[in-house]
């Protein structure tokens, strides 16, 4: 399973026509790195998300 | 069971979530059938909510600004006032409204269906007219939005000189002395207009503070400012009692504020709240639960615990407010179409349309108190807008509040003229996930109003150069 | 050289960009003084532009809204007009911010040297008081923040019934018959207050259409509104002459929509243009290139030619706005600073004060157009808007633009009341690059003419149940 990124409650931060796509394709935004400044999660994220077959990409930390 | 008439969708109730409900599922493709009570469409916001009230806050503000005038060299005689024809504007703004819904449900093959509706089943609905005439409407799928209406008190008489929000903009005669019982938002707006109209207004409220839930350094300046309008404005007391007596209506109080001798009123108007009417539409007839308090409670899809039936809008609970009714309207409909459609706001904003406005949206500083969340606030003075001077209107001001950890804007709140307009770009800010460089550095236009929001998020960062020089954090 | 003053950071002009360059480089710590010709800071915008126009501006609304309050049962008199109290209220605004600004430049210690200042090298400036007393002031970094003038027709005779903006708001008496020499923003600013105090209005502009720079959609509905002001609005048409007579100035005019006869006008206002200031500072002394226009270039960081010494405002080109001037400010500071700052602004809106307010954003259809970029466009007629409707007030719409490749919001246009309060959250949005389902899904405050933004947004989609059934894209 998926670890999630954050902590249990916290909203991602993403923008209303990127959390209705995440909706729209069943993707949990909890589980989607988020590449923008302060971790904003955008459509390139999901994009990648995906074609990761669903495993959320470790912040290259 | 037999039905007169069948459809995808019925809608219960035309109200802002009723007919935009039922107007998308039709766009959407789905046979529609929308069930109202009433003749006209719009339910309570159009007919005796949002749109009167605020056709009569602008005449009001405008009466207002008029005196302000007087201090630019432009000096007006008192007007003339003919309530029979700001009565008569005010009905010609919502005909034009209503008469534009009835267009749009025709445009859109939206089956009206005139009537109070009930559930028979799970599938069906009676719809009874007022003549006493009898549909039966089948369904595939339903959507709820019955609405709310004003909570009554007990113990008032029954009394033209009584009244709710409805009574109140029937605008019948300018009261000498009035009492508004409940201090929120609706009774407030309301004393704006009668004590524009000349009225002198009392105001009666539980609570410790009058427009519960805005932040108090907001409700602050409109009650410098509106302090004038008011007698007596009793806080934490209670209306336990009222007699109309022909000389009018005799109330008498307890609590802190409470004078001791009852007092009389020409216009008593009561505004302690609305109650959703979840009970009154047969709803256990179709398994749909119902709260004791009469919400009906839904998920994210806006459905119900009948996955086909939905509800939305004032029946579902607060903030009972029509851009959300609308809103959840949009999602259930697209729901019932098989689309994976959710209701997921980060904020639903709210504004007393008073003079001045008060506005705000997301989370309040009370709210990251009680959450314990941290936050930095920046606040940006009108009595620094050059705009607001030049509009002799530089009491208001406008504050974001940023989420210490993230610096993403969580929530904000104005109070000033035009705050209801202005507060749309905060309600953008936070959905987006606004940090304060996105906000302060996109360019506002000099000068306005709305630049005010662009320099608050300078403040937050200390880089306001059209304010004293702020201290190193 | 020798130096009277010696300090890190000059800034030649203290208007707003270099108010504000002042400011902000005080607060970054370093030692600055602002050199400025006037004893009152604010240049053109706080003095003679954006601020005394709009304090005359707003007096105006609000006076033309009393006209419509008539039709709402609230009946004014005509007003007694005391030209010189106005004159007055609008002299006390400007009294307001411009003392605020020499208190804020205290605050901050930068020292302000009143007088003309020169470069007589890459490294100092020489400044000539109106006594002739002179400074010589040294600094290792310089900020160009000498603004614009207006520009003078080379033909009209010297007269005090001949005036550029500046006369136009000194107000002196309201003539009957005024010509407005050019339709741009700021000239119809001004026909809009002298029309609304009395004067019949002509304009006459050598293009085809007035403002200049906005989407004819939205300036249609402006004309629409205004035609009453205007006895004669002559586009495409030269003013070829003009002669004092005792009767008033007598103007020639050659073209398309040429009166054959010449005009009689009690004031005529030429409003042309402005042109920028870069050849009156010595520039050349100082090694720093400006063009024959007289502009000076700049790079992203606000750098001329010579990399210490840097330009803002008006004086580095158009548009010729006091918000671009004030973000130009803070990058020069900061980079003067040492910084990474960069100006790299989406988007630098544009309002017309009028009435209605006619605001827009980013790039116009126009400027697509031209571009060949490929557009959805999106409008939310304010026909629809409740509270247009109630504020009597709904001739305008709400445009929004759309790249039909990325879905990213590009532009976006309003006309209507309070247009350019309402256009910054477009400014936002197009810096945010919000798709349609960011604004649509937003939820905007009911009834508000910010939600007119939302419904755009909706429109785009098809979405939108507060108009009639779109077609199918
Ligand atoms: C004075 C006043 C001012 C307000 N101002 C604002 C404001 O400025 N902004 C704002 O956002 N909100 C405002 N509100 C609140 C707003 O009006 C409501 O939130 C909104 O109308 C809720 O919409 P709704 O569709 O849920 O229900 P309603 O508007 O209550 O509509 C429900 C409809 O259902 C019909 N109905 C109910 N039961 C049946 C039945 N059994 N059969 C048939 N029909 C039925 C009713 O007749 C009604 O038409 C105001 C309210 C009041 C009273
Ligand atoms: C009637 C009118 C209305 C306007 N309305 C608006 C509006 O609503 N919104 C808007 O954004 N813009 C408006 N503008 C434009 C706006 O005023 C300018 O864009 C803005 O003032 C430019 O700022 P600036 O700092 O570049 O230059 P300026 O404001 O022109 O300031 C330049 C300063 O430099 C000083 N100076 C110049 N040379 C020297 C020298 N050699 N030595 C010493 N001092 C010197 C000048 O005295 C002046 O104070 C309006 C302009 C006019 C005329």
């Amino acid at each position: 399973a998926p670890v999630a990124m954050r902590a249990p409650g916290e909203k991602p931060i993403a923008s209303p026509a990127v959390r209705q796509r995440a909706w729209e394709l069943g993707i949990e935004l909890q589980f989607v790195h988020g590449s923008g400044p302060a971790g904003r999660i955008t459509h390139e994220d999901l994009d990648i998300y995906l074609v990761s077959g669903g495993q959320p990409r470790v912040a290259s930390a | 069971g037999k039905a007169d008439v069948e459809c995808e969708v019925l809608v219960l109730g035309a109200g802002p979530g009723g007919y935009s409900a039922a107007f998308r599922s039709a766009d959407l493709g789905m046979k529609t059938v929308l069930v109202e009570r009433y003749a006209t469409l719009g339910g309570v916001c159009l007919n005796v909510g949002c749109i009167p009230s605020k056709a009569l806050l602008h005449t009001a503000a405008m009466m207002d600004e008029v005196k302000n005038l007087s201090h630019h060299g432009i000096k007006y005689a008192a007007p003339e006032v003919d309530i029979d024809a700001l009565r008569g504007f005010k009905d010609g703004v919502i005909k034009k409204l209503t008469g534009g819904l009835a267009g749009m449900a025709k445009a859109r093959k939206v089956e009206v269906v005139t009537g109070v509706g009930s559930f028979l089943d799970a599938h069906h609905v009676e719809v009874v007219a007022e003549g006493g005439g009898k549909k039966v409407v089948k369904f595939a799928k339903a959507i709820i939005a019955a609405g709310s209406q004003a909570v009554k008190l007990p113990f008032m008489p029954e009394d033209e000189r009584v009244v709710d929000s409805t009574g109140a903009l029937l605008l019948k005669s300018i009261p000498k002395r009035m009492l508004v019982v409940g201090g929120g938002i609706i009774g407030l707006e309301m004393a704006t207009v009668y004590s524009t109209l000349g009225t002198r207004i009392d105001v009666v409220e539980m609570l410790d503070g009058l427009m519960q839930g805005a932040d108090r350094d907001l409700v602050k300046v409109w009650e410098k400012v509106n302090a004038p309008r008011f007698d007596h404005v009793m806080l934490k007391t209670k209306t336990v009692g009222a007699k109309a007596t022909k000389a009018g209506i005799e109330v008498s109080f307890e609590g802190e504020k409470a004078p001791k001798e009852p007092q009389l009123y020409d216009l008593v108007l009561v505004a302690v709240g609305r109650s959703p009417n979840g009970k009154k539409i047969g709803a256990d007839k179709a398994g749909v639960a119902v709260t004791d308090r009469g919400f009906i409670d839904v998920d994210k899809q806006m459905r119900t615990n009948v996955p086909h039936i939905f509800a939305i809008g004032d029946v579902v609970g607060q903030p009972m407010l029509a851009h959300k009714a609308v809103h959840e309207a949009h999602v259930a409909a697209e729901v019932a179409n098989g689309q994976p459609a959710f209701f997921d706001a980060r904020q639903i904003p709210s504004v007393a349309y008073t003079d001045p406005e008060v506005a705000w949206a997301g989370k309040t500083e009370e709210q990251c108190k009680a959450e314990g969340l941290k936050i930095g606030k920046a606040v940006f003075p009108w009595a620094a807008s050059g705009r607001a001077i030049a509009n002799g209107r530089d009491e208001g001001f406008t504050k974001l509040l940023f989420d210490e950890a993230t610096h993403r804007i969580v929530g904000g709140g104005i109070v000033g003229t035009h705050a209801g307009d202005l507060i749309s770009e905060v309600c953008l800010a936070i959905e987006m996930g606004c940090e304060p460089g996105d906000i302060g550095k996109t360019i506002h236009p000099h000068p306005t109003l709305g630049e005010s929001i662009g320099m608050a998020a300078e403040v937050f960062e200390g880089h306001c150069t059209d304010l004293p020089p702020q201290k190193k954090k």
